[in-house]
């Protein structure tokens, strides 16, 4: 068995747009790139039973969703010819309107990068053991359930 | 034997994490069948194990010492 | 006919990734918006015969253009949920590494917004005049083609 | 009749922005024939034309002091 690194992607808060943009930035020396392909979560307000969700708290069994993560990016790269990937996923408190999932894929023609990033999106949510707690503005909760 | 049990989301609720001594338990389903007795608001619930830190794909062994997770749907992103 | 404000797209040069940051932020204010899907284009410094591009220089037909944009806003609008959708193409010179176009779309859930965006960047390319003429660093050049 | 001509891309390395004079010409499709004529290198060319900014997309009728547009191939984004 090799020595692996495995890459961490959880951030304790919301993602800064200004993270978003400086990993941008980051890319300008790669020109071999021709497209980025970018998603982000933001958490919704959502109305439940008239109350307005203020917030989602983000837990993990972070081990395991580190080793899922790292299947699938291999899987991901192994499929289609990425130049880059970064995937950073929030724990602990997000506010409504707040960025909790920042997934950034990108290749020399547009296709592959745009593909990919839905992928990484797709197997995230249902295979990475996390958890969102949606909290109220008056502090109860219920359990978030992806779609 | 002893086995430590961690639990997440909403079951974290009802399930706190703990060490458990069971007897006569060997496999993955047999401990599912004891955790669903032990903790019924368990048993009408969708879960998954991980057996120290795997995910439970196939009925598994288990040992003195293990970890076992119990986790509900995903809900990440 | 109705009076319509047709939105213009066009930016002089690079779209600058605090420009982007900056329209990521405007949408924390949108607590209805569940996901952002972004694509974009970066220029590649391609070999071509021996010769690297170090720049494309885009113009365009811009009232026809815009008209065109207009038309594929209406009709993305029209087929998806989208809270927003916003497009930048550059136009005069943008170096190799910078970002030439920016399309941003939003919706409650993450589906809507990533068919749309890649929908408008497929459309984008193929419908409105816009021409990229790329930029050998010995000053030589030749006109881009889209695939 | 005089009509104005607009061309974009690599077609306006050959064909200048100009005012043109053309006879017994009426339509986009005649108007074709003739700028193949008379610029060379545009026959062997996919272009598009767009006729007062409109893109032709069917034979249209030309009129006095219209302007043609002479488009390659696009290449944005």
């Amino acid at each position: 068995m090799s020595e692996k690194k495995i890459k961490n992607i959880f951030v304790e808060g919301p993602i800064a747009p200004d993270f978003i943009s400086t990993s941008i930035s980051k890319h300008s020396t790669k020109t071999n790139i021709g497209g980025h392909s970018i998603f982000l979560g933001q958490v919704r307000a959502d109305e439940i039973d008239g109350k307005l969700v203020s917030a989602i708290d983000y837990t993990a069994f972070e081990d395991v969703a580190l080793k899922q993560m790292d299947e699938i990016r291999e899987a991901v790269f192994a499929k289609y010819p990425l130049t880059c990937m970064h995937v950073y996923q929030s724990l602990g408190l997000v506010k409504a309107g707040e960025i909790c999932l920042f997934v950034f894929t990108s290749s020399a023609h547009r296709k592959p990068a745009i593909d990919a990033c839905e992928e990484v999106v797709e197997r995230l949510k249902a295979e990475l053991p996390i958890w969102g707690k949606e909290v109220f503005e008056d502090g109860t909760h219920q359990w978030k359930e992806n779609k | 034997m002893e086995i430590e049990l961690i639990s997440f989301g909403r079951i974290s609720e009802f399930i706190p994490n703990q060490k458990i001594q069971i007897n006569g338990i060997e496999t993955t389903s047999g401990l599912q069948n004891y955790l669903e007795k032990t903790f019924p608001q368990l048993a009408g619930m969708k879960y998954k194990l991980a057996l120290n830190k795997n995910l439970v794909q196939q009925e598994s062994e288990i040992r003195n010492g293990d970890s076992i997770a119990i986790m509900p749907p995903f809900s990440g992103g």
